[in-house]
């Protein structure tokens, strides 16, 4: 089923491809480093930076941990530990996990549904700006001592003025509104790409999981963030402006953050682990030599969890004493959401059993990743019955399950992508000794850091505390998760070293060094700045093995799908990818890192009340848009009006 | 297409199966947004009932009314999965095949709507409204 | 036509029927704005729910601390200003798609007075209110404050794209092929509108109730 | 509930024994610590039945799904294999759907009438308690008692007892893991929760919510004791601070009462009637000093009078300007009172 190049078709001719070259091409200079817009560079981009905060948030967790590898530890200050497991989670969260697999998204999204770049490509590089803008703003805070320090939940009224004085949760607040600018402009992208330019003949019965997951988790993000948002900007107002919001003197109610925070909250977890399963659904099937089971079943799945997760937040907070019946309609929900995930999982054995396995380091991951995610889905029902939560909820059993989750459902895909496509985005091939060897480590450690936190938990350790006393019965407990930690860290950092052994000694990858079935593997490794010389017509589901597919690309291949003149992609219909028409794509330009500029002053200022700098940053954003939106001059006879 | 259909037809047609897709989840939406707040908004205020209305009834209402939605398009995506199941060629008619797909989605997405919702209405039944 | 003799409901469920696309065609400029909206529609739509869920756990007295009612009369003519100012806009856009740039002028600067006066109508009716609460005074303060600032901050966004619009206009770059960013923007003043209203509802009305 | 201590043991080592070396691990570290596995209280012994029973529905499931991918991982890799190409949905749905549900609408049944079951005692409570958190210790009251100790709640044992929470600043929760789950401490509200301990003991509980800087510091313990001995407790609390009848003690009161001391504590039949730190009218038979920071000795009280700022960093208390010559008085005073 891999196939061969001339099965693929001989593609068009050279001259076709000089011209998309000068159309596409970007000029090697400083300024083209900064005002590029092709999707491929700004997804890198994406992963590298959001690795670079990977990093810092798992260095806090291994102080953390060192903290707690014995009892009444004084490694870290009680301030420095809270500032840490805050900035650990917030991070891992919100400057880590999403941006890391929005970065896949990005590199990948207009590849896997064949069109040359993202829909609003200036948008993209504003979003990465942004993005970047927005991490360095809230990791600045943590040599300046003012680091957030509510827990990445920042419940009130701990967070208020008055019992946190300081910048601490202002950078906080700020810091994730700015960043929900890019977290939403990047959904929008994603949804608008994958409804607009699939290639002429991918309804949607013929998308790929990991597009279905992308897209699915883009709407999670337009209703949940807005929820988010809302509440941050509440709680700056109480901080900064004295209003009431959460004030129990004044007809507040600290309820409503929390509400507030899980209406988002809850979602968030999923809009993690969503594009993950994604990358599981696209890496297993092709190590398993054949499609994925049961395709409609996943996607019910995938949009099944995305609508239900909405529905789940008041588990978060059954223990806050509201009537137990109010309790019973979520826990009715986070019970049945159960039922989309086991289906993924009997399709993924299914898969494997049907088809032939083939254990390359991408795979490994996929299944630590079963493993894990397993073992946390059924923490997770645990936590959906109201007793047993009261129970255990806010002990270290939580923070075993999440981590199985998300370290589990998130974190081993995101390993496992990285070796499945760093072929494609290098162009080279890592070293297969190497990364299992990091598997082996990263299993292990992270079972060995995680699994005892379990038994901690129920042993009746509360979490958030930066020490806690010996005899009790943890010690041994919280020793092998420290043990662990550092066993984890050590395979993590055996990926590092991987990723740059492939970059400098790697073996040139081939185009398709897998046998995959998406379209990514149709075009170079790495692909040229065009994607695809000519975007190819789909005719299944798996369109790499598809010989129709790449018939469509050969010689025979049509002008409409070529469309050399100017920088142009293809518009098909919403649902059934019916051709519609050749549109023209934007140029390169520096005005999305000028806007972002222009937003990081505007957050610097309010952040320290300097509000005529925040205002200045403000003009100069709206500025920059006003450009950035201005619409060509066109003739009368054009703009079509009449004489 | 072979047939073809008024314009009014077919966008009802399109609409219908977004309904089939949907519906059961609106109705769950709204079933947990109206049940939760009514429940928890009158018990945390000190009452247990609703401007006169027992509690115990407006969450009923709650539970039944969106219970008949989700019902109503459970029934309208079986139907719509059943039509368009047509044996297709692989390659072929696209749009079918597309639309067997979401019915097919929304054929889950309505049990499990009404799965939840039923559950709601297991619990409302077990637990007195305003108990702790 | 098929259906001649049969209801729409049978013709819509044939498979052709259901099959049918919807929605279709549209430009990627279109799904932007509209998921745009949509996730400012949801910050609106909890920004409301926290008003209920706030004054619910409140209870009665509402507003509390003695604050009156909230005047209907200025509001109402808020709204007369307000709602109608959709108008201009579709007849702008009417105009465009017939190629009448004057038309597409016209409208947005209608539009731009009435915005204009609808900001104004809210200074005057924070200069009277500001002087019985402010947005420190209780929680009802903070959402009455909140709710109006944040709406009326985006008529000014919106009022400051209609300028931009019209700029553009004068120099002669919309007509009936090029007049996405009119609709788009068009869009976004319809939706301003919209919440408006919700927030007549939520703000002035609901109280009563 | 009706078990018995010795139904109770013999079900543990079921499970213990059964369950193999992590089990084991399980019960033989619970014994001495707050540990949910060893519950003592009706509320947490009922979770602790669900707890088991989820458990083992875990294990089973996470044996059938490890079988089929280990056997798909063995069998399934010969390079010669075959691909079977067919769709087997059914599978799918039986599997990942069918059995599941039948599962988990059995746990959503038996969770909700758990829960019904956590909600009230079967007999209506005789004593109140009203709990107060605090940044970051537990003020302790009983209704009809004027009174109050810190950290520390005592009870009568076999009988429930009412907990009535409130907090004065942030978000606080009430967790003893032996005795019931835990209940949020809602700033702006007041929640209740029960407690029915089944056998005498102390039992360790702390704020589960965090509340700030010296979260880790907000332990506390309740002590179950038998009814008459509880009640003679319980008038000791009322009654005023036991009156010094040693000259260092005396000495010492003196010293108490002349310093700043007066203005946040109360010692009951004093003039010292503060009310922003613990009441210290009984504090020389508490268990520990800051909320389970420290031990409650000589040694760590002078400590903690001079400068509890480098044993709990940041709690509200600041450092005291006693003479040296003074301390070992004013540790005997407030040792004395019990």
């Amino acid at each position: 089923m891999p196939s061969s190049t001339t099965e693929r078709g001989a593609g068009p001719g050279t001259e076709v491809v000089e011209r998309l070259t000068a159309e596409w091409a970007e000029p090697p200079t400083l300024r083209g480093w900064f005002s590029t817009v092709d999707h491929k560079r700004i997804g890198r981009r994406y992963l590298v930076t959001a690795a670079v905060f990977f990093g810092f948030a798992g260095f806090s967790a291994l102080a953390m941990r060192t903290q707690l590898a014995g009892p009444e530890a004084e490694i870290l200050s009680p301030g420095e530990y809270n500032q840490l497991f805050s900035m650990h989670g917030t991070a891992m969260i919100f400057l880590f996990s999403t941006p890391m697999l929005f970065g896949f998204g990005n590199f990948l999204v207009p590849l896997m549904v064949g069109a040359r770049d993202m829909a609003f490509p200036r948008l993209n590089a504003f979003g990465y700006w942004v993005f970047l803008f927005a991490g360095l703003f809230m990791w600045a805070s943590v040599p300046a001592g003012a680091a957030p320090n509510g827990g990445w939940f920042a419940y009130v009224p701990l967070t208020d003025e008055r019992h946190t004085p300081g910048l601490h949760l202002d950078v906080y607040t700020l810091g994730l509104l700015f960043l929900g600018i890019s977290t939403s402009a990047g959904a929008i992208n994603f949804i608008v790409t994958s409804l607009k330019l699939r290639a002429p003949g991918m309804s949607l019965n013929r998308v790929p999981v990991f597009v279905w997951a992308i897209v699915a988790t883009s709407f999670m993000v337009i209703f949940a963030l807005p929820v988010l948002n809302l509440d941050n900007a509440l709680l700056f107002l109480d901080r900064r402006f004295d209003t009431r919001f959460f004030d129990t003197d004044r007809g507040g109610n600290v309820l409503l953050w929390q509400h507030l925070f899980w209406i988002f909250g809850h979602p968030d977890v999923y809009i993690i682990v969503m594009p993950a399963l994604g990358i599981v659904s696209a890496v297993l099937p092709v190590f398993c030599r054949r499609g994925i089971v049961a395709y409609p079943l996943i996607v019910l799945s995938v949009v099944a969890i995305a609508i239900i997760s909405f529905g789940v937040w008041v588990h978060h907070m059954f223990a806050t004493g509201l009537p137990q019946l109010s309790y019973g309609f979520f826990s009715a929900a986070s019970t049945i959401i159960t039922i989309p995930s086991g289906l993924q999982i009997f399709a993924w054995l299914a898969t494997m059993l049907l088809g032939r396995i083939v254990v390359r380091v991408p795979f490994l991951f996929v299944v630590g990743f079963i493993v894990t995610f397993v073992i946390g889905g059924f923490t997770g029902v645990m936590f959906a019955l109201t007793a047993f939560d009261q129970q255990t909820t806010d002990s270290y059993f939580v923070v075993a399950h999440f981590h199985y989750v998300l370290f589990g459902g998130a974190v081993f895909p995101i390993l496992a992508a990285i070796y499945y496509w760093l072929p494609k985005i290098s162009g080279r091939m890592y070293s297969e000794r190497l990364g299992r060897y990091a598997f082996w480590l990263i299993f292990v450690g992270m079972n060995l850091t995680f699994f005892p936190m379990h038994v901690s938990g129920l042993l009746g350790m509360p979490r958030r505390v930066y020490t806690y006393p010996g005899g009790l019965g943890w010690d041994p407990w919280n020793l092998l998760a420290t043990v662990g930690a550092y066993v984890l860290g050590l395979g993590l950092l055996l990926v590092a070293v991987g990723v740059v052994h492939a970059l400098r000694r790697g073996a040139p990858a081939p185009d398709d060094p897998w046998g995959g079935d998406s379209l990514e593997w149709a075009t170079s490794s790495p692909p040229k700045p065009y994607n695809f010389p000519v975007l190819p017509r789909v005719h299944s589901l798996h369109p790499v093995w598809d010989p129709r597919t790449a018939e469509s690309t050969g010689p025979g291949a049509t002008e409409d799908r070529i469309l050399t003149d100017g920088r142009q992609t293809l518009f098909t219909s919403e649902l059934d990818g019916r051709y519609e028409r050749a549109v023209r794509m934007p140029e390169e330009t520096l005005k999305p890192l000028v806007a972002a500029i222009g937003l990081l002053t505007v957050f610097v200022g309010l952040l320290f009340a300097w509000y005529w700098v925040a205002a200045a940053g403000g003009a100069l954003f709206a500025g920059t848009l006003a450009g950035w939106l201005w619409p060509a001059h066109r003739t009368p006879e054009e703009a079509g009006v009449p004489a | 297409m072979t047939e073809r259909l008024s314009p009014r037809a077919a966008t009802f047609g399109g609409l219908l199966l977004w309904f089939a897709v949907l519906g059961g989840v609106l109705s769950w939406t709204v079933h947990a947004l109206a049940a939760w707040s009514i429940d928890e908004l009158t018990c945390e205020a000190g009452h247990d009932e609703l401007a006169g209305f027992p509690l115990t009834g407006a969450i009923a209402l709650a539970v039944l009314l969106p219970a008949a939605g989700a019902v109503a398009a459970l029934g309208v995506s079986v139907l719509a999965w059943r039509r368009t199941r047509a044996d297709l060629p692989e390659g072929g008619e696209q749009s079918v095949g597309r639309a067997h797909l979401l019915a097919f989605v929304g054929l889950w997405l309505n049990t499990l709507a009404l799965a939840m919702i039923v559950l709601g209405g297991v619990a409302a039944l077990v637990l007195s409204p305003c108990q702790r | 036509m098929t259906e001649r003799g049969e209801g729409i409901l049978t013709a819509a469920t044939r498979p052709t029927g259901l099959a049918t696309e919807e929605p279709v065609g549209r430009s990627t400029g279109w799904w932007g704005v509209m998921l745009f909206l949509t996730t400012e529609g949801t910050l609106f739509a909890a920004l409301f729910g926290s008003y209920f869920y706030l004054r619910f756990q409140h209870g009665a007295p509402w507003p509390p601390d003695g604050i009156r009612q909230p005047e209907l009369l200025l509001p109402l003519i808020m709204t007369a200003v307000l709602v109608p100012s959709s108008l201009p806009v579709l007849w702008a856009e009417a105009g465009i798609r017939q190629g009448r740039r004057w038309q597409l002028r016209a409208g947005l600067f209608g539009t731009l007075v009435m915005g204009g006066t609808f900001l104004g109508l809210q200074g005057v009716e924070y200069s009277g209110i500001l002087r019985e609460y402010t947005f420190t005074t209780n929680v009802y303060g903070s959402l009455f404050y909140a709710i109006t600032t944040f709406h009326g901050s985006h008529v000014a966004v919106g009022l400051l794209m209609v300028c931009w619009l019209l700029v553009a206009s004068l120099h002669g770059s919309f007509g009936p092929h090029r007049y996405e960013r009119v609709r788009i923007v068009a869009y976004y003043w319809h939706f301003v509108d919209a919440v408006w209203v919700a927030i007549l509802f939520t703000v002035y009305l609901s109280p009563r109730l | 509930m009706a078990s018995t201590d010795a139904v109770v043991r013999s079900r543990r080592f079921v499970a213990g024994s059964a369950g193999g070396g992590l089990l084991l691990l399980l019960s033989g570290c619970a014994g001495g610590g707050p540990s949910t596995l060893d519950p003592a209280g009706f509320g947490a012994r009922r979770v602790e039945g669900f707890w088991w029973l989820l458990f083992w529905i875990s294990v089973v499931v996470f044996v059938e799904v490890m079988a089929l991918l280990v056997w798909a991982l063995v069998f399934r890799r010969r390079p010669d294999r075959r691909v079977n190409r067919s769709e087997p949905t059914r599978f799918v749905v039986v599997a990942g759907a069918g059995l599941p549900i039948v599962v988990l609408l059995t746990v959503y049944g038996i969770g909700l009438r758990d829960l019904a079951a956590l909600s009230t005692p079967e007999v209506p409570p005789a004593v109140t308690v009203e709990v107060t958190g605090h940044k970051w210790w537990w003020e302790v009251r009983y209704a009809g008692v004027d009174g109050a100790t810190a950290n520390e709640i005592q009870i009568p044992v076999g009988e429930p007892v009412l907990v009535r929470l409130r907090t004065v600043d942030v978000l606080h929760s009430f967790w003893v893991p032996q005795l019931m789950p835990k209940t949020d401490l809602i700033a702006g509200k007041v929640r209740e929760t029960w407690l029915h301990a089944e056998r005498p003991g102390e039992y360790r509980g702390q704020c589960a919510e965090y509340c700030g800087l010296q979260h880790a510091h907000m332990a506390f313990l309740v002590v179950a004791r038998p009814r008459a001995e509880f009640d003679a407790w319980l008038a000791r609390l009322g009654a005023p601070a036991r009156t010094p009848d040693s000259d260092a003690e005396r000495r010492g009161q003196q010293a108490f009462l002349g310093s700043a001391c007066v203005a946040c504590h109360t010692v009951r039949g004093t003039a010292a009637t503060g009310t922003v730190g613990p009441d210290l009218s009984t504090v020389g038979a508490r268990w520990s000093l800051g909320a389970g920071a420290v031990s409650n000795d000589g040694g760590h009280l002078g400590g903690w009078i001079a400068n509890s700022q480098t044993v709990k960093p940041g709690n509200a208390m600041p450092p005291q300007p006693v003479d040296a010559a003074a301390l070992p008085d004013l540790i005997a005073y407030l040792q004395s009172l019990r």
